[in-house]
C-alpha cells in the first residue's frame, strides 16, 4: 500500500498546527529576552506553553481521526521561505502527529518534573527557555513538509541539545560534552546536507510530496547515495555507530534533559528521518541493508556499553543507544517495520523517560550522586520512584504484556523474517538488555546500602513523582494498545505505506520464546552478581571485555586517534604554513624589495661626482644611441 | 692657409692647456691654464668672423670671470690643491673611459652632421659684425636680452646674500679677546703675545728675514716655513735659521710628536702628500686677521690638512 | 675646416667633462665646467659661420652672460661652504646620501 | 530625486561637519545622526526600488572627463542595492559601537568619526558606480580612510598592518587599473560606462587577460586564498568598528566585483577560469577554517573565519547557478551582519579586559550572560545555524554549487563541520568553564552596547526565517547577470511537476 496523497488543508486545529511550534517558541523568546524579570513565573510559562502545545496537538489528532484514512495527510502552507528553493509548510499526517503527541505529552510531563528538579537552580528560567526552544524545534522537525524546514528543526534541536547539555557550563566537562555533541552532530549534518543537495540536484524540489512521490523515477544509484547520506545524518542525531560517541557524554546535562532529549525525542529524529524518507530507501536496497546493519551493530554496542557502566545515567544512555538501534533496524526493514519502529519509539519514549526521570529522582535524593555502586536498597526509601522505575524496567526488557514486549518483539520478528542473522543478533541484544537493566535495578534498589555518609535519601516531591506515575502507566499499556490488531500499523499506513499483508502477532513464536529465555537468563545472572552478591564499592578491574565496554568500545579513543590528534596536528601545521608559508611569501617579497632597495640605496653615495659620472655616461650612451640610430 | 696655421697652433695649445687644467695639482695653475684656453678660443672666434665675441671672451671671461676665480682661490687658499688620489672606486677609470668615448662619439656625430660647404657670414653680416649682432639682440632677441639683465641682477644680489655673513653674536671686545688668549695660555701654554716683530736688531722687515731675539738669535716663531723650505731647496738657507729649525724639530721628536719636520717631508715627497704643504700656513699667517701663531699649533694644523 | 673646429670643440668638452669628474676641488670643477661651456661656444660660433647665420654667435653671447652669472653664484656658494666646512672639496659635501 | 548622489553627499557633508564641531561628544552624536539620516534615506530609496523593473535604477549620469568618456555614473540593481543597504545599516551601528574606541590613543576623536562618514560615502559610491573608471576611483579611494583608521587608531602593530593592507590592496588595484584602461581602449567605444562595455570584448584571449587583471584585484580584496594574509593582520589590529566595516563591507567589493565585472564583462574567460576559482575557493573554505581553529587571538580567528566564508561567496559567484549566485549575494549581506556582530562583541570584550587573546578569558558567561549570549548567537550565525540568516545563504550557495560541481560542494560542506569546531571551541574557552580571575569583575553589556548588538541579532533572526524580501530583490538581478553570461541552470534528473515549489 502506497502512502496517500497530501491534501491542502486549512481551518480547525490542524490549520492552527503552526501554533504547536509557535507557542513554545514564544515562550522561549519571552524567557530569554525577558531576563531576570521573568524569573518568578518563568517555569510556569514554560510549562504552560508546552501544555498548550500538547492541547493543540491533541485537538489536531482528534480532527485528523475525523477524516477517512486515505485523507489523513493534511498539508498546510505557511510562507515562502527561500524563493526558488523551499516554501515552509507543515505536514500533519499520522506519522507526524504521533511524534507531536509524544513530544508534547512527554515534553509537558518533563517540564512539570523539571519544576521540582531544577527548583534550586538560579538559572531555572533559562532552563525552561531552552526546553521550550527544544520543543518548538523538535515539532518543526517532525511537522515540516520539506527537507529544508526539517533541517532547520534538526539543527534547532541540536542547538537546544547543545545549550542544555552545557547548561551547567561552569563545569568544563559539561561544556566539553556540549561542544562534542554539537560537533559530532555536525558530522551527521554534513551527510544530511549532502543528502538534501543530492535530492535537490535530482528533483529540483525539496518538498516531501514531490520528492517522495517521484522517488521511484530516480535511478537506484542516486537513491542509494541519498539514502546513505541521510543515514549519516540519522546516525549523528540518533547516536548510531559510528557517530555514537556524543550520547554518553551528553549525560552531563541535567537529567530531565537526558530524559526528554537524549532518550525520548531528539535522538529518535534519525528514525523519523529514515521512516519519513521511506520511498527513497525502498528504492535502494543497499542503503536499506546498511541501515539494518547499523541498527544491529548499535543495538549490540549500546547494550554492551550498558553492561559495564556504573554511572546510572550512562548505563541508561547505553540502553538508549541500543533501543534506538532496534528502531533503526526496524526502519531499515521497510514498510513492515515502520510501524514497529515508530511504536517502539513511542513506548521507548515513555519507559525510557520514566526511567531517566526515576534516575533523576534517585540522584536528587542522593545529592546528585550518579555512581550506582554508592546506591543500594533504595526501594524502601523511595517506593514511588522504585515502583515506577520497575515498570519502566520490565517494559524495556520485554516482560510479557508490558509495552516493550509488544514493540521490541515485533521488531525482532520483523527482522527475523527479513534476515535471520540480523534477527538472532537482535535476540542476543535483548538478552544483554535483560542483564544490564536488571543489573541497574538491583544495584540501585536492592542489595545493601552503600551510601555516602552524607546522603539522606528521601522520596521526591509530587511534582516529580506524578509525571513518573503517568509515564509508567504509558509504559504498561501503550505497547498492547498500539500493536494489538495492528492498530498502529493501520493508522500509519496512509503516511508511510504498509505491507501487502499485515503481520500477525505470534505470542509464542520461536524468536519470541528465545528472547524471553535469554532475557530471563540475563536477569538471573544479574541477580546472582548484583542482587544477591555484595557489590564492591570500587569497580573491579574486570576482564578485557569489561574494560572494552567501560571505555565505550574504544569509540572515543578511536575518534581521538583518527580525527582529533591528526586534526590538531593539521591545525598546527596549517597555522605554521599560513604564517611562514603564505604570509612568509608575502613578507618575504616585501623584505626582498626592501633589501634590494636598501642595497640600491648605496648608489646614492652623496658624492656629486659619482652622480655626475652617471649623467656623463648616460649622455655618452645617448650620443652613441643617436649615432647608431642616425646611421641606420 | 693662414686660418689653418692659426687653428692648428691654437688647437694644440688649447688642448694641452685644457689637459693641464684638468691634471695640474694646484688650483692656481689650473686657473692659468683655463686663461690660456680662453685666450686661444678668443683668437679662434676672431678667426671665425666673430670679432665681437672674441672681444667679449677676452673681456668677460679672461678679464672678469678669471679674476673672480683667482679671488676666490685666494679666499679659499691659493694652495688648496687636490691630492690626486681617487677615493671613489672606479670613478677615474670610468670618467676617462666616458670622456674618451664621449669625445669620439661627439666627434663622429658632429663630423657627420656637416653637409655642404661653409657658407660664411658674408651675407648675414652686411654692416659689420657688431651692428648686425646688435640689431639681432635688440630686435628679435630683445626679450631674452632683457631677461638676461634680470638674471645678472639676480645673480649679483644672490652672490651678495650668499657671501654675506650674518653676525649672530656680539663682536668680541678687546678685553674678551685678551682674556681668551690668556685662558688659552693657561690651558695649552700657547704664547699669548703677538708674533714677534722684526726685532730690535733687524736690518730688514722683509718676510724672508727672521726676527731676532734680544740676544741676536733667530726667533723660531718668525721663520717663514715656506720661504725656508724654498731656500733650503736652493741651498741658500741662512745657517742660523737652519739651526733653529733643527733644534725645533729635535724638540718635537723628543716630545713624542710624530709629525715629520718640514725638511723631511719635503725630502720624501710621497705620492699622497703635497710637496709644499705649509703654504697654507704662510698664507694663513699673512691673511689671517688674528694671526694664529705658535709652532706647535701650526704643525698640528698642517697634519690635519694633510689627513684630508 | 669646420669639422676640425667641431672636433676641437668636442675634445675640449670631453676634457672638461673628465675634469669635472676627476677633480675634487670645487673651484677646479667649476673651471672645468667653464671649459665645457667654452667648448660649446666654439661649436656655436663654428656653426654660425657654417650656416651663414648670426644666431649661433648670439647664442654664444647669451651663454657667456649666463655663464658669468653662474660663476658668480657658484663661487659665492663655494665660499659659503668653505666658510662653514673649511674645505672646498666636493666630496666633503656628501651628507645628502642614502 | 538623485538618491545615490544625495546619500553620498549627506555622508560627505556630515564628514565635513564633524570636523567643524568643537566638542568630541557632540561630534559623535552628530555622526550618529548623519549616519541614521543616510540609513533612513537608503531605506526610503530601497522601498521605491522595483525588483522587476529596469536592471539599473535611480541612474544618474554626468560627464566627468569628456575627453576619455569618463562619467559620473551611478545606479543600482538588486545586488548593489542590498550591499548599499548593508553599508548604511552597519555604519550607525559601528558609530555607536565605536563610541569610546578612538579615545584610547592621542589621536583626534573627531577625525575618526569623520573618516567613518567619508568611508560610508565611498562604500555607497563603489557599489553604485556604473562607470568602470568611477568604480576604480572609489575602489582605490576607499583604502585611504581605512588606512588611517587602522594606522592611527589600531592596536600595537597597527602601522605594520595598515601598510600591509594598503600595499596589498594597491597592488591589486593597479593591476585592475591596467585592465580598466585596456578594456577602454580595446573596446573602442570611447566610454567607461559599464552597460555600454558589456559584450564588447569578444576575443577570448583578450578576455582572459583582462579577466585576470580584474580578478586578482578582487581576489586580494575579497580575500581569496592565497591572497588572504593581509586580512588577519588588518582585522586584528583595526579598532573593532573599522574591522567590521573592513570585513563586513569593504571586502565585499571584491566578491561584488567578481559578480558584476568579471562575469558580465568577460563571460568566456570567466567560464574558462571557473575551475581555478572554484578550487581556490574550496581551498580557502577548508584552509581558512582549519587555520581559524588554531588561532589564539580572537580577532584573528574571526578574520580567518571570514576567509572561509569568502570562499563560499566566491564559489557561489562562480558556480553560475541562480541559487548559488543569489546565495552568494545574500551571503555578502548576511556575513556583514554576522561578522559585524562577532567583531563588535569581541571588541566589547577586549575593551573590558584589554586582551585579544582567547587564553586570557574563561567563564565569562557567568559574569556577563548577555554578552556571552549575544556572542554565542553571533558565533552560531558564523557557523550557519539554521534559523539565522547565514544558513539561508550558505544553503543556497551549496545547493547551487552542488548542482554543477559535486566534488567542490562536498569538500566545501566539510567547512560546516569545521565551523562548528572553531566557533564552539572558542566559545568554550572564553565563555564556559570556571570563571577566570581576571574576568571576575567584567561588567555585562550596557545599554549602548545592547543597542549595538540588538539590531544585528534581530536582522540575523528575521532574515533567517524570512529572507524573501532580500531574495526578491537579489534574484532578478542575479538572473539577469547569469543571462548576460549566457548560462542556464542544470536540469533535474527527475523532472517533477512544480506545483508545490
Amino acid at each position: 500500500m502506497e502512502p496517500a496523497e497530501i491534501i491542502q488543508h486549512s481551518g480547525g486545529a490542524i490549520g492552527a498546527a503552526w501554533l504547536m511550534i509557535a507557542l513554545p517558541l514564544v515562550g522561549a523568546a519571552v524567557l530569554l529576552l525577558g531576563g531576570r524579570r521573568t524569573d518568578k513565573f518563568g517555569h510556569l510559562l514554560g510549562v504552560l506553553m508546552a501544555v498548550a502545545s500538547f492541547v493543540v496537538a491533541a485537538l489536531s489528532f482528534a480532527q485528523l481521526l475525523g477524516f477517512a484514512p486515505g485523507e489523513r495527510r493534511r498539508g498546510i502552507e505557511l510562507y515562502e521561505f527561500i524563493p526558488g528553493l523551499a516554501k515552509v509548510g507543515l505536514l500533519v499526517d499520522p506519522l507526524s502527529i504521533s511524534f507531536c503527541l509524544l513530544i508534547t505529552f512527554v515534553g509537558s510531563l518533563i517540564h512539570i518534573y523539571s519544576i521540582g528538579y531544577m527548583a534550586h537552580d538560579p538559572n531555572r528560567r533559562r532552563f525552561f527557555a531552552y526546553l521550550n526552544l527544544f520543543v518548538a524545534a523538535m515539532l518543526l522537525l517532525v511537522l515540516a513538509d520539506n527537507y529544508v524546514a526539517l533541517f532547520v528543526g534538526w539543527e534547532g534541536v541540536g542547538l537546544a541539545s547543545y545549550l542544555l547539555i552545557g547548561f551547567w557550563q561552569h563545569k568544563p566537562s559539561a561544556a566539553t560534552a556540549a561542544k562534542k555533541a554539537f560537533i559530532v552532530n555536525r558530522v551527521g549534518d554534513f551527510g544530511l546536507l549532502l543528502g538534501i543537495f543530492t535530492i535537490f540536484a535530482t528533483f529540483h524540489t525539496l518538498a516531501f510530496s514531490d520528492v517522495l512521490g517521484n522517488a521511484s523515477k530516480a535511478s537506484s544509484g542516486t537513491l542509494t547515495a541519498i539514502g546513505l547520506l541521510l543515514l549519516v545524518g540519522a546516525c549523528g542525531k540518533s547516536a548510531q555507530l559510528p557517530l555514537q560517541s556524543w550520547l554518553l557524554d551528553a549525560m552531563e546535562g541535567p537529567t530531565p534533559v537526558s530524559a526528554l532529549i537524549h532518550a525520548a525525542t531528539m535522538v529518535t529524529a534519525g528514525v523519523y528521518l529514515i521512516v519519513r524518507s521511506g520511498p527513497i530507501f525502498q528504492g535502494a536496497e543497499t542503503a536499506q541493508l546498511v541501515v539494518t546493519i547499523v541498527g544491529v551493530a548499535t543495538l549490540l554496542a549500546g547494550a554492551i556499553i550498558g553492561t559495564a557502566k556504573d554511572d546510572i545515567k550512562k548505563a541508561l544512555a547505553g540502553s538508549t543507544m541500543s533501543q534506538i538501534g532496534y528502531m533503526v533496524l526496524a526502519a531499515g526493514v521497510g514498510p513492515v517495520g515502520y510501524a514497529f519502529a515508530i511504536a517502539h519509539l513511542i513506548t521507548h519514549g515513555f519507559f525510557k523517560a520514566d526511567m531517566f526521570l526515576g534516575a533523576g529522582s534517585v540522584m536528587h535524593a542522593m545529592n546528585d550522586e550518579v555512581d550506582m555502586r554508592k546506591y543500594g536498597a533504595l526501594r524502601k526509601v523511595m517506593p514511588l520512584t522504585f515502583w515506577t522505575f520497575l515498570i519502566g524496567y520490565l517494559a524495556i526488557i520485554g516482560f510479557p504484556l508490558l509495552s516493550g514486549y509488544f514493540t521490541k518483539d515485533g521488531i525482532i520478528e520483523v527482522a527475523m523474517e527479513h534476515n535471520a542473522i540480523l534477527g538472532w543478533l537482535a535476540v542476543i541484544g535483548a538478552g544483554i538488555t535483560g542483564f544490564y537493566m536488571s543489573r541497574l535495578v538491583f544495584m540501585t534498589f536492592f542489595g545493601a546500602k552503600r551510601w555516602e555518609p552524607t546522603a539522606h535519601p528521601h522520596e521526591s516531591p509530587a511534582v516529580m513523582t506524578v509525571p513518573l506515575i503517568v509515564l509508567s502507566i504509558g509504559a504498561i499499556v501503550l505497547g498492547w494498545f498500539l500493536i494489538m490488531g495492528n492498530r498502529f500499523m493501520t493508522f500509519l499506513a496512509p503516511a508511510v505505506g504498509a505491507p501487502e499483508e499485515m503481520p500477525a502477532f505470534h505470542p509464542f513464536s520461536v524468536p519470541g520464546l528465545a528472547t524471553l529465555a535469554l532475557v530471563a537468563i540475563g536477569a538471573a545472572y544479574a541477580w546472582m552478581k548484583y542482587g544477591r552478591a555484595e557489590v564492591p564499592a570500587v569497580a573491579p578491574r574486570g576482564s578485557f571485555l569489561t574494560t572494552f565496554a567501560r571505555r565505550d568500545l574504544y569509540g572515543d579513543a578511536l575518534n581521538e586517534a583518527l580525527f582529533m590528534r591528526p586534526g590538531q596536528w593539521l591545525t598546527r601545521l596549517a597555522v605554521f604554513f599560513d604564517n611562514r608559508g603564505v604570509d612568509g611569501l608575502v613578507n618575504g617579497l616585501a623584505a626582498g624589495i626592501g633589501g634590494t632597495s636598501g642595497r640600491l640605496r648605496r648608489v646614492q653615495t652623496g658624492f656629486v661626482r659619482s652622480y655626475a659620472l652617471s649623467i656623463f655616461l648616460g649622455a655618452a650612451v645617448l650620443a652613441g644611441a643617436w649615432l647608431v640610430v642616425g646611421n641606420l | 692657409m693662414g686660418e689653418s696655421i692659426t687653428f692648428w697652433v691654437l688647437a694644440v695649445v688649447s688642448v694641452v692647456a685644457a689637459l693641464g687644467l684638468v691634471f695640474s695639482r694646484k688650483a692656481v695653475y689650473s686657473a692659468l691654464m683655463l686663461g690660456v684656453v680662453m685666450l686661444s678660443l678668443a683668437v679662434l672666434y676672431a678667426v671665425q668672423d666673430a670679432p665681437f665675441l672674441a672681444a667679449v671672451q677676452i673681456i668677460v671671461y679672461t678679464g672678469a670671470v678669471m679674476m673672480l676665480f683667482l679671488f676666490v682661490l685666494m679666499l679659499v687658499g691659493v694652495d688648496s690643491s687636490d691630492s690626486l688620489v681617487e677615493t671613489i672606486r672606479g670613478q677615474r677609470f670610468w670618467a676617462i673611459v666616458g670622456g674618451i668615448g664621449f669625445a669620439v662619439l661627439l666627434a663622429l656625430g658632429i663630423g657627420n652632421a656637416i653637409v655642404g660647404p661653409t657658407r660664411g657670414l658674408a651675407t648675414a653680416v652686411r654692416d659689420g659684425n657688431v651692428p648686425s649682432l646688435a640689431e639681432l639682440i635688440f630686435t628679435r632677441h630683445v626679450f631674452a636680452f632683457e631677461v638676461t639683465s634680470a638674471l645678472l641682477i639676480t645673480a649679483a644680489l644672490g652672490a651678495m646674500v650668499l657671501a654675506h655673513r650674518e653676525r649672530t653674536e656680539a663682536k668680541p671686545t678687546q678685553k674678551e679677546l685678551s682674556r681668551q688668549r690668556f685662558v688659552a695660555f693657561g690651558k695649552t701654554g700657547k704664547n699669548p703675545a703677538p708674533l714677534p716683530g722684526p726685532g730690535t736688531y733687524a736690518r730688514h722687515n722683509a718676510i724672508d728675514m727672521p726676527a731676532l731675539l734680544p740676544d741676536g738669535s733667530v726667533s723660531p716663531l718668525s721663520v717663514n716655513r715656506y720661504i725656508a723650505r724654498y731656500e733650503e731647496s736652493r741651498g741658500i738657507l741662512p745657517p742660523e735659521v737652519a739651526r733653529v729649525l733643527e733644534e725645533e724639530a729635535e724638540q718635537q721628536r723628543a716630545n713624542g710628536h710624530g709629525t715629520p719636520t718640514t725638511a723631511e717631508r719635503a725630502a720624501d715627497g710621497g705620492p699622497d702628500t703635497e710637496p709644499m704643504p705649509e703654504d697654507g700656513v704662510v698664507v694663513g699667517r699673512v691673511v689671517g686677521p688674528r694671526g694664529e701663531s705658535g709652532g706647535e699649533s701650526r704643525g698640528g694644523s698642517v697634519s690635519e690638512e694633510d689627513g684630508k | 675646416m669646420t669639422t676640425h673646429y667641431l672636433v676641437l670643440s668636442a675634445l675640449l668638452f670631453a676634457i672638461g667633462g673628465v675634469g669635472v669628474l676627476v677633480r675634487r676641488n670645487a673651484i677646479v670643477v667649476f673651471m672645468c665646467v667653464e671649459l665645457m661651456l667654452n667648448a660649446c661656444n666654439l661649436a656655436f660660433v663654428t656653426f654660425a659661420r657654417q650656416n651663414g647665420n648670426l644666431d649661433g654667435q648670439l647664442i654664444a653671447f647669451f651663454v657667456m652672460i649666463v655663464a658669468a652669472a653662474e660663476v658668480v653664484i657658484g663661487l659665492a656658494i663655494i665660499v659659503t661652504i668653505f666658510r662653514t666646512r673649511r674645505s672646498a672639496s666636493v666630496d666633503d659635501a656628501s651628507l645628502l646620501k642614502y | 530625486m538623485p538618491w545615490l548622489s544625495t546619500l553620498m553627499g549627506v555622508s560627505v557633508l556630515g564628514a565635513l561637519g564633524v570636523t567643524l564641531v568643537r566638542n568630541d561628544k557632540l561630534a559623535k552624536q552628530f555622526t550618529l545622526v548623519v549616519s541614521l539620516i543616510v540609513l533612513a534615506l537608503t531605506v526610503a530609496m530601497a522601498v521605491q526600488f522595483s525588483p522587476n523593473g529596469d536592471k539599473f535604477q535611480f541612474a544618474e549620469t554626468y560627464d566627468w572627463i569628456p575627453a576619455f568618456g569618463v562619467h559620473y555614473g551611478v545606479a543600482v540593481d538588486g545586488i548593489a542595492l542590498v550591499l548599499i543597504l548593508l553599508s548604511a545599516i552597519l555604519v550607525p551601528i559601528v558609530v555607536l559601537a565605536s563610541w569610546h574606541d578612538a579615545e584610547a590613543g592621542k589621536r583626534s576623536v573627531r577625525t575618526y568619526f569623520s573618516l567613518l562618514l567619508v568611508l560610508e560615502a565611498m562604500m555607497i559610491g563603489v557599489f553604485a558606480a556604473t562607470d568602470v573608471f568611477l568604480f576604480y576611483v572609489f575602489f582605490e579611494a576607499m583604502l585611504i580612510p581605512m588606512y588611517f583608521m587602522i594606522g592611527s587608531y589600531g592596536g600595537a602593530q597597527r602601522s605594520y598592518a595598515a601598510v600591509k593592507f594598503l600595499l596589498y590592496s594597491l597592488f591589486g588595484g593597479l593591476l585592475m587599473l591596467v585592465a580598466v584602461i585596456a578594456l577602454y581602449s580595446i573596446a573602442g567605444k570611447g566610454t567607461f560606462m559599464f552597460p555600454d562595455l558589456v559584450g564588447t570584448i569578444q576575443d577570448v584571449t583578450t578576455q582572459k587577460w583582462l579577466f585576470l587583471g580584474f580578478f586578482i584585484a578582487f581576489a586580494i580584496k575579497a580575500p581569496l586564498w592565497p591572497f588572504h594574509t593581509w586580512l588577519p593582520d588588518a582585522a586584528a589590529q583595526a579598532p573593532a568598528g573599522a574591522a567590521v566595516l573592513l570585513v563586513g563591507v569593504l571586502d565585499k567589493v571584491g566578491t561584488y566585483g567578481m559578480l558584476r565585472f568579471c562575469l558580465e564583462l568577460f563571460p568566456d574567460a570567466a567560464k574558462f577560469f571557473t575551475p581555478l576559482v572554484i578550487t581556490l575557493s574550496v581551498i580557502g573554505i577548508v584552509y581558512g577554517a582549519i587555520v581559524a581553529i588554531g588561532q589564539t587571538d580572537m580577532k584573528r580567528l574571526i578574520a580567518y573565519t571570514s576567509v572561509s566564508h569568502f570562499g563560499f561567496i566566491a564559489m557561489g559567484v562562480f558556480a553560475m547557478t541562480t541559487s548559488a549566485g543569489a546565495g552568494a549575494t545574500l551571503y555578502m549581506v548576511n556575513h556583514g551582519f554576522s561578522t559585524g556582530a562577532l567583531f563588535l562583541i569581541a571588541g566589547f570584550l577586549i575593551y573590558r579586559r584589554g586582551s585579544q587573546f582567547i587564553a586570557d578569558y574563561g567563564g565569562v558567561q557567568k559574569v556577563a550572560p548577555v554578552l556571552a549570549g549575544t556572542f554565542l548567537v553571533a558565533g552560531l550565525s558564523s557557523l550557519s545555524l539554521p534559523g539565522l540568516s547565514t544558513f539561508v545563504s550558505e544553503f543556497m550557495v551549496l545547493t547551487g554549487t552542488y548542482q554543477r560541481y559535486v566534488v567542490p560542494a562536498v569538500i566545501a560542506t566539510v567547512g560546516v563541520i569545521l565551523a562548528a569546531i572553531y566557533i564552539l571551541w572558542m566559545y568554550q574557552r572564553m565563555m564556559n568553564g570556571p570563571t577566570a580571575e581576571s574576568v571576575k569583575s567584567l561588567p555585562d553589556l550596557n545599554a549602548r552596547e545592547k543597542w549595538v548588538v540588538a539590531p544585528l541579532v534581530a536582522l540575523l533572526l528575521v532574515f533567517g526565517f524570512y529572507p524573501k524580501p532580500l531574495l526578491d530583490v537579489i534574484n532578478p538581478a542575479v538572473k539577469d547577470t547569469l543571462s548576460s553570461v549566457s548560462v542556464t541552470d542544470p536540469q533535474p534528473a527527475v523532472p517533477v511537476a512544480q506545483e508545490g515549489q
